[in-house]
């Protein structure tokens, strides 16, 4: 069965084990990775998309996309560049990506929602207007990894 | 192109009155109110001791609005304000002062510093003499409709993601709706779950809302320049959607100077009182706090702190709120040192953040708020501002400390059960 | 000039003069300032209670709560307090400047032994100084400081100074010295109004304002 | 020691002795060396026969002959009457027998016999307000007289407070113009024995010295032998304890003044006023003010009358508040008037306002 909406694409997140929504997650990110193209995301996003992750590795490349999240921000009263902007959301699904979940909170939730934002954001820079169809991509991804 | 001192100066002469005149007749010289700028307890400069920053001001009421100054002046003996004199001042009245309001509270004779500061920014600001970062910021918001260039789409498609997200709608332009909810562009761009939260927040109360197409931008740059002419463009936009709407209240975001802007300068701005009411998003919490509308379930059970924006606790009045709010739901909240009515800023109030030659000096100003963060050790930091929240964000990546920040609204809405759960 | 016609001068018409200016001064000066006027303020107010200006008037006698200021700056806060209650003390409770007053007035109160208001002298003399030492001291006092800032000192410096050394028979004729004192307070008299020392009147204006405005807001400052 | 005045003395029943004593006292209140005492008392004892002896002219100007009752009221039994014995006298209105013609005669021919020699005192104050009118004798305005008296005397003594700094004739507002001694002679050694009146061993003491080292004694900035003008009656007060102790009669009848505590809150100006009362006394040394329960009046003082009051504590303003109405009221004005310009100006930098747009944002 096919995900074809929010709804069912929430609920099969939630039925995933962490290290699952991880991975899941990263590859949600991937698929926008080339609007950040910092090195600190991809490495993020690397350590995520792998089955054995230490402790000590997740806390350095949090700590270094967190950094890479921070430097990205449009400040206050800074005119928007929103090809830049879309470089936040990467940065922020890739905070996602090696975080630690909120309780009752879904990382590749996150991931997903910061992915589909970066995307927004791309679209509107390029003067394509908002519409784009991240959110199936992402349905699609889900689908495959759970049928891998 | 046709910023003047002469126009500056016409415009001092007209923002002067008696407060002014009083606060500057007061003066001893004491130097208490640089005990209460964080600009200079970090720097240890004098030259950032708040009433310094008004140099000019006084030498143009002296000069203009007391007998002996007219003197002086008459005969030759008064130093004239000059345009070399005002740029220079440019980094003491925009880069060094947040307009957090701290020395006014300290000052032993009861002057009003900041107060003084707003005004001076208006001179400055007619005479040419404001950063160019919030020129931008102005130049923004008054032709695309928000300083950071946002416009009524990029709202629409981060209304889609939050429905999508939260599975809330969100109404645009409901007639009659009870609450009108301002956003600041920050939040718009850089923290879109604000939205949601705010739709999840309503939608438990129960209270119809609205985004309004024509004022969805909360912020006012021509408030943090200085320049009332600007600011009164910018605050009728709201008044105007609001009175089409014909909502209750209009709510101010998180954001502290679009508070001041929207709460206490708004009505003075356009020269009427507003036919509704104005309040920040931390006091509408409180309000349904109270009323038993905001039920949360859960609890944060990690080490919080709060920062306290100036614009809503100190020169807001909004103090009890947020610490009602923060202890709903969390279990280890703790108060750094000097929280509440005296709290530090954040370093980039009063539009600060948009000046890029300032940040260095910004953040050797963040060293008071690490120290504050360091007294407590907090997990997380909350609090209720977007722009403080960058700032701090920025402050605390540069000192490399691990604090994560978050916003109280969607922390609260975080708590809130999902639907049919 | 001899000493006796030097003392009937500052009694007589020096001090005619000095209070005739000080009077002229001080009203010009409260009219020049306050007739500005301001705007009214059309946001709808916030009442709290203790948010006023008549609130801020006299909270701001005391250092603001919390905020660990008179550790910062020590030195402003107490030697300001020590020294402009010492005044106020010699001023009001010494027995001659209460019959000063009842002169004028009509009006009397009982005053302070001698040796009390002699101590209070010293210490206020002492606190002066100390104070002086922190406005040369202070990196921040320093950079404000005018002409005006140690002028004004030192006019009020002086009064203390001669009043005491009179009453204490030194260095001077008594004559002479409380010829210099009574001069000395004509020179107070004459600069307050058109010095920083106005601030004795201006205070309460400007606490009342700040209070008002963001008393307005419902902030008790 | 032989002379006509140790005989006079002797008539009346004044020993060598008691005389000789007298001269060391009056050489130490004057604070000579001991040997002046008898210095004096040789020259005092040795002048000669009446019309060879120094001759004095005492003229009366404005005054209220309180000086000369001071000298005569210690006249008999006391000594400072008789060294007037060593001096002629020969012109004295109150004193002299002679009248009208004759006495003016009787001072032409001092004048003209003794020309260059001798000593003119003079007591009361000189008017000079039209023409001198306010004080004529024998048909001459005292300032004639004292010009032309003046001429020819070796020295001037101005005797008591009208002539020492004009007195009470010219207490504010000065009716008659008096003015004293030294404000019309200029050309003459002038010594002024100001108090109203003067003590009388300070007038006797003077004469003492004129007589005996033919000149004036030291004397202060205003004139007046410093030996008696030195101190004030404060440093010298018998009551000054209390004052140091801060014990003062509040009035004249409460506790404080019976117990004889310091009158300075009275208006005792014993700490301005230079004068010997409160070593010498008065009366022979029965008694003096203070001593009396009143305070000093400050009368040896220049200006004593218009010093602010009798009663009013030294600590006392004379009269601040005469002009406090007129001060006020240009204050008010002053005030009015700027702020009517201020408010001109501030309406008009209104008027002047030009709504910025984006493009006023630069220069």
């Amino acid at each position: 069965m096919a995900i074809g909406n929010d709804k069912e694409f929430k609920a099969a997140l939630a039925g995933l084990p962490i290290a699952k929504q991880r991975q899941v997650a990263s590859r949600f990110a991937q698929r926008v990775f080339d609007l950040s193209n910092d090195v600190r995301v991809k490495a993020a996003l690397e350590v995520a998309g792998r089955a054995e992750i230490s402790d000590a590795e997740l806390t350095v490349v949090s700590a270094a996309a967190n950094t890479a999240r921070v430097e990205s921000y449009t400040q206050c009263g800074k005119e928007t560049d929103w090809g830049a902007q879309a470089g936040l959301f990467v940065a922020k699904a890739a905070v996602a990506c090696v975080g630690t979940p909120a309780p009752g909170g879904n990382l590749a939730w996150d991931a997903a929602m910061q992915a589909r934002m970066a995307r927004t954001c791309q679209t509107v820079a390029d003067g394509s207007g908002t519409e784009n169809r991240e959110a199936e991509e992402q349905y699609r991804i889900l689908d495959a990894f759970l049928n891998q | 192109m046709s910023a003047t001192l002469e126009k500056g100066i016409r415009v001092l002469k007209e923002v002067i009155d008696a407060p002014i005149a009083s606060y500057f007749n007061s003066c001893v010289h004491c130097g208490l109110c640089a005990e209460a700028c964080l600009f200079y307890t970090e720097t240890g400069d004098p030259k950032y001791t708040p009433i310094h920053k008004l140099e000019p001001l006084r030498r143009v009421y002296e000069q203009e609005y007391t007998l002996l100054g007219r003197l002086a002046k008459a005969v030759g003996l008064a130093k004239p304000v000059t345009d070399a004199e005002l740029h220079e001042w440019q980094e003491l009245v925009y880069n060094s002062c947040t307009l957090c309001g701290r020395c006014s509270v300290v000052c032993p004779v009861g002057n009003d510093i900041v107060y003084m500061v707003r005004k001076l920014r208006e001179g400055m600001s007619a005479s040419g003499n404001a950063p160019d970062g919030i020129k931008g910021a102005v130049n923004r918001t008054v032709t695309i409709g928000s300083p950071m260039g946002v416009k009524l789409p990029a709202v629409k498609a981060q209304m889609k993601h939050v429905e999508d997200d939260y599975g809330i709608p969100i109404p645009l332009d409901a007639e009659g709706a009870e609450y009108m909810v301002m956003l600041s562009s920050m939040e718009i761009i850089n923290f879109p779950e604000y939205l949601g939260a705010i739709a999840k927040i309503m939608h438990q109360a129960g209270k119809t809302w609205t985004l309004c197409s024509t004022a969805f931008e909360a912020t006012n740059a021509g408030m943090q320049i200085g320049n009332s002419d600007l600011a009164r463009l910018i605050v009728s936009r709201i008044v105007d959607g609001a009175e089409r709407l014909k909502v209750k209240t209009v709510i101010s975001p998180e954001c502290g100077h679009a508070y001041t802007a929207l709460r206490w300068e708004g009505a003075n701005l356009i020269g009427r009182p507003f036919t509704f009411q104005v309040k920040h998003i931390i006091e509408v919490l409180g309000e349904f706090q109270k009323a038993g509308l905001l039920k949360t379930e859960g609890f944060e059970t990690d080490r919080l702190t709060f920062h306290d924006p100036c614009q809503l606790a100190r020169r807001g009045g909004v103090i009890q709120q947020q610490r009602d709010l923060m202890n709903q739901v969390s279990k280890n909240f703790v108060e750094m040192p000097d929280a509440g009515f005296i709290n530090w800023c954040c370093g980039g109030g009063g539009g600060a953040s948009a000046i890029e030659e300032g940040e260095e000096l910004r953040l050797e100003a963040f060293k008071k708020k690490k120290s504050q963060l360091d007294a407590v050790k907090p997990d997380r930091l909350v609090t209720a501002c977007a722009n403080c929240r960058i700032v701090l964000e920025e402050g605390l990546e540069h000192y490399q400390m691990n604090i994560p920040v978050v916003g109280l609204t969607e922390m609260i809405a975080e708590h809130i059960p999902e639907k049919g759960a | 000039m001899n000493e006796m016609q030097f003392l009937t001068w500052v009694r007589g018409t020096g001090l005619n003069i000095a209070v005739s200016i000080f009077l002229l001064g001080v009203l010009w000066r409260l009219v020049e300032i306050y007739s500005l006027g301001r705007k009214k303020d059309l946001s709808a107010p916030r009442s709290v209670a203790g948010a006023s200006g008549w609130n801020t008037m006299f909270r701001r006698s005391v250092p603001p709560k919390g905020m660990g200021m008179v550790k910062k700056s020590p030195v402003s806060y107490i030697g300001g307090y020590v020294f402009h209650i010492g005044l106020a003390l010699i001023v009001f409770l010494f027995a001659p400047h209460i019959k000063l007053i009842e002169s004028l007035t009509g009006l009397s109160w009982p005053g302070l032994p001698s040796q009390v208001i002699d101590l209070v002298s010293v210490i206020t003399i002492g606190a002066m100084l100390v104070v002086l030492a922190d406005r040369i001291n202070k990196p921040v006092k320093r950079y404000l400081s005018t002409f005006e800032d140690w002028f004004t000192w030192l006019v009020t410096f002086l009064p203390v100074l001669t009043g005491w050394m009179a009453v204490q028979h030194l260095l001077l004729p008594y004559t002479t010295m409380l010829a210099l004192h009574i001069l000395s307070v004509e020179l107070l008299l004459i600069v307050l109004p058109f010095t920083k020392l106005f601030h004795a009147f201006t205070l309460w204006g400007s606490r009342y304002y700040n209070g008002a405005v963001n008393g307005h807001k419902g902030v008790a400052v | 020691m032989q002379g006509p005045l140790i005989d006079t003395l002797a008539r009346r029943g004044v020993t060598r002795r008691t005389f000789f004593k007298y001269c060391a006292t009056l050489a130490s209140l004057m604070a000579l060396p001991p040997s002046a005492g008898r210095a004096m008392a040789e020259a005092m004892a040795a002048a000669p026969a009446a019309s060879r002896r120094p001759s004095v002219i005492w003229l009366p100007f404005q005054e209220c002959t309180g000086c000369t009752e001071s000298i005569t009221r210690s006249h008999s039994p006391s000594i400072e009457g008789l060294i007037f014995d060593a001096v002629s006298l020969d012109y004295h209105e109150t004193l002299m027998a002679a009248a009208g013609h004759q006495a003016e005669e009787a001072l032409h021919h001092a004048m003209k016999e003794n020309e260059g020699k001798y000593l003119l005192i003079i007591d009361g104050s000189v008017p000079l307000g039209m023409d001198g009118a306010y004080s004529c004798i024998a048909g001459r305005t005292n300032l004639e007289a004292l010009k032309e008296a003046a001429k020819g005397a070796a020295a001037i003594v101005a005797m008591g407070s009208c002539a020492a700094f004009g007195g009470i004739p010219k207490a504010k507002p000065n009716p008659t113009g008096a003015v004293a001694v030294s404000d019309i002679i200029k050309d003459k050694p002038i010594i002024n024995i100001p108090g109203c009146p003067p003590i009388p061993v300070v007038i006797t003491g003077v004469l003492a010295h004129f007589l005996t080292f033919g000149s004036l004694p030291e004397m202060d900035k205003l004139g007046r032998p410093k030996a008696f003008y030195g101190e004030t009656i404060h440093d010298r007060c018998y009551r000054r304890p209390f004052y140091d102790q801060g014990k003062f009669a509040k009035s004249f009848d409460d506790e404080g003044a019976r117990r004889g505590w310091c009158l300075f809150e009275l208006g005792c100006k014993g700490p301005v006023t230079y004068n010997a009362c409160a070593t010498v006394k008065w009366n022979a040394g029965t008694s003096w003010p203070v001593e009396s329960g009143h305070g000093c009046l400050g009368c040896s003082e220049p200006d004593f009358w218009d010093a602010g009051g009798f009663y009013k504590a030294l600590s006392m303003p004379a009269n601040p508040l005469k002009m406090v109405g007129t001060a006020a009221a240009v204050g008010a004005a002053a005030g009015v008037a700027v702020s009517f310009a201020n408010r001109a100006k501030k309406s008009a930098a209104k008027t002047g306002h030009e709504t910025t747009t984006l493009a006023d944002l630069e220069k």
